[in-house]
């Protein structure tokens, strides 16, 4: 198993490259790259970035799974694949074919179409979305703002509160 | 032989004779066709994805050694002094000497790093580049593949560059190296968002995302002379000067070659990268400067086709790599003149400067389509002006504006004055 | 205010100024095309010290006399000497042995600097590149003996004070007797002059 | 031949992956990264029909596909600001340690 969080962030990236191909293969090329473009760009360095931020203590590395933990994670995680299986394989008429095995491909126009017009409030919506849940992001990874008298401390030092900081002034004290 | 035809091959192996026009324009098609002629019927659906991607690659290589040696000639040329001039006529074989220099060079692996990513990472950078050259149209019928959002594909492979460049920075175990990534992430980022907004001003405008098609819809001449080049109208030339300072910036280049930034971090992501991995961080770098050279190109300059209606003559894929290496001569000469950029200037530029022009740009060109309605006398002129105004004094008053504020005008040293 | 750009434009015009002068102009080059085309060296530049010998033979011509000063005085001591001896092992004002280590050696000119006799000068050659990266840049008597037609043509102006002042001991020296029987008077102090 | 069963399958075994991750793991952004997979894997099964009713007809399924990856972006974005903020209040990432979310 990968001890590291680096590495399973980025076997996490190479699966969600596979999870693009897999729908360009489905004649699904808009969505593959779109895929490609937020995950592999974008999300991907967000959380290798998050770990770089927050994971010092624990030297990047991934705690060790209790036996107990284990085996209840995986027994529910292989009752809810295994239904979902078996669901599956009762069911019937999923023959037909389509996208790179013969079948007709996603049109980019008809999608554009689809969301510049029946469903323009739903991709409206998305992205309206998107804009709040971005500044959103930034407010809440801003560091805190203190003010000066509260903290005691110069404005140009990390905001009050900071572990390493405040926990060895605190030794200090005690 | 005769000079009005030239017997040739043509199609499945059938033997006519042409002339040296549709020789030369037709030629690389037929010696593909003839090609996989020969394979059994089995072999053929591989032999027609394998011998474009073969020859891309090959020219790209040959081009990307070439391009070293121009640009250390054309560097020397603008600070005086001849360059390299030793190896092969007039120094052009340089590239060989410097590809046996690096094969033969010590591949040092620092003992703490991570292996694995350490040797995946120039691959990573390389691979996804060379992918994205496939999409890019470099004659009539002369491109590797052409899906139906090969601009799209352009950019989604092109993604995978920032992955390696952390993968080389992180597997380093080393701080600088991590600060470069880090820098150099940063930097992919914040100007994939111009460059991806310039880009989508010309998707809009020519109704596709495939790039062949992008092509096709820049044919023609106004008054039989001025080609229908995307660069010609208003927010083409605002796109594309928007598209340069970006894809300068997106693939590393001078003046925004910071992530590397030799005299500040020691090399960046590469610093601890020798001998040939070191070669393929280098090559991933041209490639991705021919591939936004290219793209650039295919967007705004007209892809393949001729200048002039007389000079279609000329084979369609020479217009190309002559304008492919205008193109990077551009980028050389930009090199060879501009100091290197600090880094919040860099951001600020990005996110503050090219991201709201870019949109601004995408709202000229609708405008541009508006006014295409007008038939008066002059209307070409007005509506030429009118857009240009548009786009122009809101980049001059936005520029002036941003100067003044902090952070952007001449540096203030708050010790050492 | 002035225009936008107009300095990045004037940038571009002087790099490329730079671009096509330097085709069409080869005197705009700032370098020079080293091994078939060298720059004269200034008289006084100095790399490593030679030494000088006068007449056609560089073994017998040696103004040298193995005194020892510069192996002294040297501060990175890349200097070694060991003195001729005749035949009865008395030390001749000979050396035997001269070497100089040019990979230790500064380019001080402390030696020339104190040398009584003339004989240690810097010469101008600078291609010292060898093939042997151990011995190949200890340089030995026979490398470093040079004709003092040599040392005229590196160092004009300085060769012929220095010629001077040689044929005028030589004369001195010649016109023997005389001059040791005065030299030697009290009151005179001539020849201790160096004490 | 590859049917829509196949795309089932597979999207099948991603979210047992992504559930059984999220269920185990104690770090914030692993528990983070195995919802994106179960995600995905609601992503891979609407393509699957899509592809299945062929796309034609199946285009919308594209669309929220779209609107879905659109949203799980959104949604990453602030869940690692939030693992940042909690962070930096309590020097670590593990769910075990994080503030009780009470108001």
């Amino acid at each position: 198993m990968l001890r590291r969080l680096v590495h399973c962030a980025l076997c996490w990236t190479l699966s969600m490259a596979g999870v693009a191909g897999l729908y360009i293969l489905a004649g699904a090329e808009f969505l593959g790259l779109a895929q490609l473009i937020v995950y592999v760009g974008a999300v991907a360095i967000l959380i290798v970035f998050a770990i770089l931020l927050t994971q010092r203590r624990e030297l990047l590395s991934i705690e060790r799974l209790t036996a107990g933990s284990w085996v209840t994670g995986v027994a529910v995680a292989g009752l809810v694949a295994g239904c979902l299986w078996i669901g599956l394989a009762y069911t019937r008429g999923l023959g037909g074919a389509g996208g790179a095995s013969g079948g007709p491909a996603l049109e980019t126009r008809e999608l554009g179409e689809l969301l510049m017009g029946r469903y323009v409030v739903a991709f409206e919506v998305a992205g309206l979305v998107l804009t709040v849940a971005l500044i959103g992001a930034v407010i809440l990874a801003l560091p805190f703002e203190q003010p000066r008298e509260a903290s005691g401390r110069r404005a140009d030092r990390p905001a009050a509160g900071e572990g390493w900081d405040a926990r060895r002034q605190g030794g200090q004290g005690a | 032989m005769n000079m009005e035809g030239i017997l040739a091959l043509t199609g499945w192996g059938g033997l006519r004779w042409v002339g040296p026009v549709e020789l030369f324009e037709r030629g690389p098609v037929w010696l593909r066709d003839w090609a996989v002629g020969w394979l059994p019927e089995g072999a053929k659906v591989w032999a027609e994805g394998l011998i474009p991607a073969v020859a891309v690659l090959a020219v790209f290589g040959l081009l990307f050694g070439l391009a070293t040696v121009a640009e250390r000639k054309l560097l020397g040329r603008i600070q005086n002094r001849p360059g390299p001039n030793r190896v092969g006529p007039y120094g052009w074989l340089q590239f060989a000497a410097d590809g046996v220099k690096m094969l033969t060079k010590e591949d040092v692996v620092p003992r703490s790093a991570d292996r694995v990513l350490h040797f995946l990472a120039p691959i990573v950078m390389l691979a996804p580049v060379a992918l994205s050259l496939a999409v890019i149209p470099y004659g009539r019928d002369l491109v590797a593949a052409d899906p139906r959002c090969g601009l799209l594909f352009f950019f989604a492979v092109g993604s995978a560059a920032e992955v390696a460049a952390f993968m080389a920075g992180w597997s380093s175990r080393n701080k600088y190296s991590l600060l470069g990534a880090m820098r150099a992430i940063a930097q992919m980022i914040s100007y994939e968002l111009p460059l991806v907004l310039s880009a989508l001003t010309v998707v809009m405008m020519a109704g596709s995302l495939s790039l062949v098609e992008i092509v096709e819809a820049q044919s023609g001449y106004w008054w039989g002379v001025i080609p229908r080049w995307h660069v010609m109208t208003p927010w083409g030339l605002a796109g594309l000067l928007l598209f340069m300072a970006a894809a300068a910036a997106a693939s590393n280049r001078a003046p925004f070659d910071l992530p590397e930034g030799e005299s500040e971090i020691i090399g960046g992501f590469m610093t601890e990268y020798s001998g040939f991995k070191y070669a393929i961080f280098f090559m991933g770098e041209y490639f991705g400067m021919f591939a936004v050279s290219g793209l650039a190109v295919t967007l705004f300059l007209g892809g393949w086709q001729a200048p002039l209606a007389v000079l279609e003559a000329a084979p369609s894929y020479g217009w190309f790599f002559l304008k492919l290496g205008v193109m990077i001569a551009w980028f050389i000469w930009v090199r060879g003149t501009l100091p290197r950029l600090r880094v919040d200037h860099l951001l600020n530029f990005g996110w503050k400067y090219l991201l709201p022009l870019g949109a601004l740009n995408l709202l000229v060109a609708m405008v541009w389509r508006g006014l295409g309605g007008w038939a008066f006398p002059g209307a070409g002129a007005v509506r030429w002006l009118a857009c240009l105004a548009m786009i122009g004094l809101p980049a001059i008053l936005w520029g002036r504006l941003l100067m003044r504020s902090r952070g952007w005008g001449p540096r203030v040293y708050r010790y050492a004055s | 205010m002035s225009v936008e750009g107009a300095g990045l434009i004037r940038g571009f015009i002087e790099t490329g100024r730079n671009l096509v002068g330097s085709y069409v102009d080869p005197r705009r080059w700032v370098t020079v095309q080293y091994p078939e085309e060298r720059r004269a060296t200034p008289e006084n530049s100095r790399v490593y010290p030679f030494l000088v010998y006068d007449g056609a033979d560089p073994e017998e011509g040696l103004r040298c006399v193995s005194c020892k000063i510069c192996e002294k005085e040297c501060p990175p001591q890349c200097i070694y000497i060991v003195p001729a001896q005749d035949e009865r092992g008395r030390p001749r004002k000979h050396p035997a042995i001269f070497d100089i280590d040019i990979s230790v050696c500064m380019s001080c000119q402390i030696c020339v600097e104190v040398c009584p006799f003339d004989s240690i000068k810097m010469d101008q050659a600078y291609a010292w590149d060898r093939e042997d990266r151990f011995g190949g840049l200890l340089l030995h008597k026979a490398d470093l003996a040079r004709p003092n037609r040599y040392y005229r043509e590196l160092h004009p102006a300085e060769a012929r004070v220095v010629d001077e002042h040689l044929a005028r001991e030589r004369e001195l020296r010649e016109s023997g007797v005389r001059a040791a029987v005065r030299a030697s008077l009290p009151g005179s102090g001539e020849p201790g002059g160096g004490t | 031949m590859i049917t829509a069963h196949h795309y089932l399958a597979v999207a099948a075994m991603l979210f047992g992956i992504g559930l059984a991750g999220a269920l185990t793991r104690r770090n914030s952004i692993l528990v983070l990264m195995s919802i994106e997979l179960m995600l995905n894997a609601a992503n891979l099964n609407l393509v699957a029909f899509g592809r299945q009713a062929g796309w034609e007809q199946g285009s919308q399924a594209a669309l929220w596909v779209m609107c879905a990856i659109a949203i799980a972006a959104a949604e990453s974005g602030v869940g690692l600001a939030l693992i940042l903020a909690i962070y930096r209040h309590r020097r670590s990432a593990h769910l075990d340690e994080s503030p009780p979310l009470k108001g």
